[in-house]
């Protein structure tokens, strides 16, 4: 069976979204390739020493590492987006696309600190550094969104938790500026970077695969934000047509309380 | 002019629509009885015409603003007497209707009204200065109307008014609404005491799952 | 602009008044502060030396947790009778009550810092070194504390969950200001070298950011 | 290669949770749909008709 045709199924999935799966499904098998076979781990020579040191097959992390950090802070930048749009225009299409946006990101995100803390234990020697930035930073807004969902959750319907839930999401990103200014001034030390991925030779097929990776993941996390964002929206549907139901299940109580509808008197009188 | 004008009108309270499609007309300066079973709706219509619930479809208008986009000039005009009383059990029953009536925007006028507000629902003297938490349910529920009568709203809207009264209160209320409709407001009051409200009001209109079965305008025809 | 400080001043002055008649301030929550200053000093083995270096923020993370109670305290008087009620249909702007109930709770941080300040002196013998510093610090950090307390606690409050809720957004969106306002203690209570006068323009852009934001935030929330 | 345990781990949990995700997205969207009439699901159309 032709799994690209319009199948008369019911699923979130359209031919669209079926593509870019397939495309993402391809795109980390070609990542893989290019991250454990073509890309050489990062050995370097000390100039005098002529001591081998560097980041080794560890290097090999970054690829999904990277890329996945940069997509956390665009899930969350397209969160405040469409936050800052229901506030607008207080349509739900917005307000599901928000929602849809902070559960990816936020899911990412638990990745890339777990991933990172993977890659820091080998090159930095450590699971956790306190005081490093974007680690500082990252966290918080992680535990900022990991509230969002909270949120989202407690409420009763999806409805009531929209306006909240926006303000949240942009409060959340405002912080994003402050924590970094605060944590950088906090412990004037950074790791990130200046020690390890300025250092790292980059090589044109090691920015290749980083690029590759972004791309790939790109594709993951649009097809996840596709069907999360279709999710929501039929969870919405559910609810109108609930409610839908119900009103008419109500009418059809009204007219049967025996209550006299005519201009008139009402039973109790009698 | 009406001063309620319901077309249509659905309110959903998280997925309950506890109003089906009600159809309303209430004209100014008239009294009227809502009655109707239990979670017919009679609340939420009261909260509705307040402003506090938005209809979710339908057309609705009260003191002749849109519930929708002008809720909060609705609100102002109208007082509302629910089942909670809305008052603080920390401070004493003067310092709560003289609060509310300063929230009002009285201003210097402030004192001046709520005073005469504790004196029309008899709660003036000793009563006065005790703290809310220490006095009777029934003279809670004065407090809280008098905290009412303070803003002399256009609209009243009265969840139960006489619920939890002895004899002398339900007839405080019966002539405090009875005042208010000769000044010129309009009255939607939901009680089960029927023959009570039929004195003051000719029109009853009954609710029972969300929408409106029963509209009578009528003489009362005593038992 | 009259109307809203006259409103402001009207819904502050109701919320210490009722604070002042039930005491919830001055029997729970002080006390609750002290304890925290205690368990802190014996879960860190009462080593003066650590103590003292650690106070800054032991104090902040101990104001943290009061201003949780007091935010709970501050939504409860509103919730208990459904008096929010009478507050949506009064006419006075979402703003106005927003900052009047963030200065009720300011004024009892302050409270409880002044408390505390007391209780770092005696328990973990800080000394002060910049008392300018110090105060000023203490009110910036308040503000920022007070404002984004007041909005988050409305927030869950509305969704009928304040309990629980509460501290997972409030306490992450706080975290700059627990950096800040210890680093700015660090300083003024001599516990370590840092430019605290710095941290406290760090602190003063939250306290500003944090209240205009709840001041327009609360009308959204408060809207229906 | 080095340091081959952390990169299976970390390789393993990102890909792994993603595809736990996106499966259960996938089960949660079906089970929905089946409960919402196809008027609601608008990106259900069927090739050449205009969107929406």
């Amino acid at each position: 069976m032709d799994i690209l045709a319009t199948e008369s199924r019911i699923t979130t999935g359209s031919r669209g979204t079926r593509l870019l799966g397939l495309a993402a499904l391809a795109g980390v098998l070609a990542l893989l390739v290019f991250a454990f076979v073509l890309t050489d781990p990062d050995v370097r020579t000390h100039p005098t020493s002529g001591e081998e040191f560097g980041q080794f097959d560890a290097v090999r992390l970054l690829y999904l590492h990277v890329p996945m950090a940069i997509l956390t802070y665009a899930a969350y930048a397209l969160c405040a987006a469409a936050s800052a749009g229901y506030l607008l225009r207080r349509t739900p299409w917005w307000d599901v696309t928000a929602h849809a946006a902070a559960e990816v990101g936020t899911l990412v995100c638990a990745l890339v600190l777990v991933t990172g803390s993977i890659w820091g234990r080998p090159v930095w020697n450590t699971w956790w550094e306190w005081g490093d930035v974007r680690l500082m930073t990252t966290l918080l807004l992680f535990l900022l969104f990991l509230g969002y969902l909270a949120l989202r959750r407690a409420a009763v319907d999806p409805e009531s938790a929209a306006r909240p839930a926006a303000v949240v999401a942009l409060v959340a990103v405002l912080d994003i500026p402050l924590v970094n200014r605060s944590v950088e001034w906090w412990e004037n030390r950074t790791l990130h970077q200046k020690s390890t991925l300025a250092e790292l030779k980059i090589e044109d097929l090691t920015l290749f695969t980083l690029v590759l990776g972004i791309v790939v993941f790109g594709l993951v996390v649009t097809w996840l934000l596709l069907h999360r964002f279709r999710v929501g929206w039929l969870e919405r549907a559910e609810v109108t047509h609930g409610i839908d139901r119900a009103i008419a299940e109500r009418r059809g109580v009204a007219s049967t309380t025996g209550v006299d509808s005519t201009v008139g008197q009402t039973r109790e009188e009698s | 002019m009406s001063v309620v004008e319901l077309r249509g009108v659905v309110a959903v309270l998280g997925r309950f629509p506890a109003l089906a499609g009600l159809d309303l007309t209430v004209a100014a300066g008239e009294t009227v009885l809502v009655q109707g079973p239990n979670g017919g709706g009679k609340s939420t219509l009261l909260r509705l015409c307040a402003g506090l619930v938005v209809p979710t479809r339908g057309e609705a208008r009260v003191l002749g603003f849109d519930l929708v986009v002008e809720r909060h000039a609705v609100r102002r005009r109208v007082g509302l007497l629910g089942h909670a009383t809305g008052l603080y059990d920390d401070l004493t029953v003067a310092e709560n209707v003289i609060f509310w009536a300063r929230a009002a925007g009285l201003g210097r006028a402030a004192e001046a009204r709520a005073n005469w507000a504790l004196g029309r629902l008899g709660l003036d003297g000793p009563l006065a200065d005790q703290a809310v938490r220490t006095v009777s349910a029934g003279q809670r529920r004065r407090t809280s109307l008098a905290a009412l009568a303070v803003r002399r709203p256009d609209l009243w809207l009265l969840d139960e008014p006489h619920a939890g009264l002895d004899q002398e209160g339900r007839d405080v209320v019966d002539d405090l609404i009875g005042e208010a409709v000769a000044a010129g407001a309009t009255v939607i009051v939901s009680s089960h005491e029927l023959d009570r409200v039929r004195r003051l009001s000719p029109r009853v209109v009954t609710l029972a799952g969300g929408t409106l079965v029963g509209d009578r305008l009528g003489v009362v025809r005593d038992a | 602009m009259r109307e809203v400080l006259a409103d402001l001043s009207l819904v502050a002055a109701k919320d210490l008044r009722i604070e002042f008649r039930s005491r919830v301030l001055a029997n729970q929550v002080a006390p609750f502060a002290l304890l925290v200053l205690v368990l802190f000093g014996v879960a860190l083995d009462a080593d003066q030396r650590t103590l003292r270096s650690f106070a800054p923020g032991l104090f902040w993370v101990a104001v943290l947790l009061c201003a949780l109670l007091a935010v709970q305290r501050s939504v409860a008087v509103e919730r208990a009778d459904d008096a929010v009620v009478g507050l949506r249909l009064s006419g006075m702007s979402p703003s106005a009550l927003f900052l009047g109930k963030a200065t009720a709770v300011l004024v009892q941080l302050l409270v409880l810092e002044v408390l505390l300040t007391g209780g770092i002196i005696v328990l973990y013998r800080s000394s002060v070194e910049d008392v300018a510093l110090l105060v000023l610090t203490g009110l910036t950090a308040g503000v920022a504390v007070a404002a984004a307390g007041t909005l988050y606690g409305a927030m869950a409050a509305g969704l009928g969950v304040r309990e629980t809720l509460l501290p997972i957004l409030l306490l992450p969106v706080l975290a700059p200001v627990l950096i800040g306002a210890t680093r700015a203690f660090d300083d003024a209570l001599g516990a370590a070298a840092v430019d605290g006068w710095a941290w406290l323009v760090l602190l003063a852009g939250l306290a500003v950011v944090l209240t205009l934001v709840g001041a327009l935030a609360y009308r959204v929330l408060v809207e229906d | 290669m080095t340091h081959l345990g952390y990169l299976l781990s970390g390789w393993g949990i990102a890909l792994g949770v993603l595809a736990i995700y996106a499966l259960r997205l996938v089960r949660r969207g079906r089970r929905l749909s089946a409960r919402v009439p196809p008027a609601h699901r608008r990106w259900m159309q069927s090739p050449g008709t205009s969107g929406d």
